[in-house]
């Protein structure tokens, strides 16, 4: 099932793109899982999901925990804590 | 009665009270708090760029205010949020509620800074004669944000 | 740094902001908050008329101000009060505080407005259909300027 | 020793004036003394003053207690509790 990966701030600079449709394994049940498959992708998607700890994800615009269950999901977006205001 | 704005253009001040005043006069609602959050030109900054994730940013916003009208008898919230680049001096963010009374309005201000802070997707990078750097979020932010319950 | 005004000629929102703005730039703070009080319409008041004390008001609201800059590191404290008679929808009082984070300079202005209320010699008259009558202190406003100790 | 009187609000509608220039007996030591002599100077005068509790005044422009010495004074304000803001 192809989903919309979008990416903001320095995990876009680091993956190189802001958006790619991709076609994730049915290994990837949760986006942790989602995560480990997106890093071996290229070695600029392995420097941006290195530090777990600095990432945070949004499932359909909506923030959600790095267990949450990926399928269904229609955009997935993945970026630092986030610096507004 | 929430007005939501994520823009590249200033944000007007008088433009955005008057609205808000406007849409209470008929509420009889006495009281309105405003924030307005300007950047600072903190350790040599000479530009900052704020990014954001249209669309969940002004659902995010949405929900923000939508929150404070539930917590507070409220005749206005307007929450305006600038993207795009800026400098020293210019206004980043504008929270403005209004109620009957000023303890209200005040309250709902505060809590819709710090639910923002932490709640939409915006990051802010700065621009530096060092070089650009990416702001870290601040543990006070989420902390402030978490002490609303 | 602290702007006091006691006048019989509107509050002129932008102007006292942009002054708000303008004289903390240079100090680097980034965050200013304000609170509005309007005249409500509540119980058919068609008019409202504030009475003062020259000389002492002033006096006054300068000692909240100060009080505020000792407590909390700011760049700026404006306070307005209109005097005279004014219409549901008017402005009354307009203060405004700026620091270098938004807790702080949120937590002077409801300081501020907290103390003004209950320190500054102002006196309401409301005129209605059933004749004009004196507003009666609060006790709600005793109690919130005393929460702050 | 002449004292400048001040009247505010109610106060001053009830005395039917806003200020008055008086020299007050020595008896008159406390503020509230002093409000005991003022309310025999005519009709209006105890009528402003009959209700102590609903008075608030101040001395040379600091706000009192009702048992502050007089003595020394150069105005004194009698109002109702403030309602500005």
């Amino acid at each position: 099932m192809a989903v919309r990966l979008l990416y903001f701030a320095w995990v876009r600079e680091a993956v190189g793109t802001g958006e790619e449709t991709l076609d994730p394994p049915a290994e990837a049940v949760t986006l942790g899982q989602l995560i480990d498959w997106l890093s071996t992708l290229s070695l600029g998607h392995a420097a941006a999901f290195a530090d777990r700890g600095r990432l945070r994800a949004a499932i359909d615009q909506q923030f959600v925990a790095m267990d949450a269950p990926v399928a269904g999901a229609q955009e997935i977006a993945i970026f630092p804590p986030v610096t507004g205001g | 009665m929430i007005r939501i704005g994520v823009q590249t253009a200033p944000i007007d001040l008088a433009e955005a009270l008057a609205g808000v005043e406007a849409s209470i006069e008929a509420a009889g609602m006495g009281g309105i708090a405003s924030f307005t959050g300007l950047v600072r030109a903190d350790d040599g900054v000479a530009a900052l760029t704020l990014e954001h994730y249209p669309g969940m940013t002004e659902a995010a916003l949405q929900a923000v205010a939508e929150a404070a009208v539930a917590r507070w008898s409220l005749g206005a919230v307007t929450i305006l949020h600038r993207v795009g680049t800026m400098r020293p001096g210019e206004r980043i963010v504008f929270v403005a509620t209004a109620a009957a009374h000023r303890a209200e309005a005040l309250a709902a201000c505060s809590y819709c800074i710090d639910r923002l802070k932490t709640d939409a997707p915006f990051w802010k990078r700065e621009a530096t004669q060092a070089g650009d750097r990416w702001v870290e979020a601040r543990p006070a932010d989420a902390n402030a944000a978490q002490d609303w319950g």
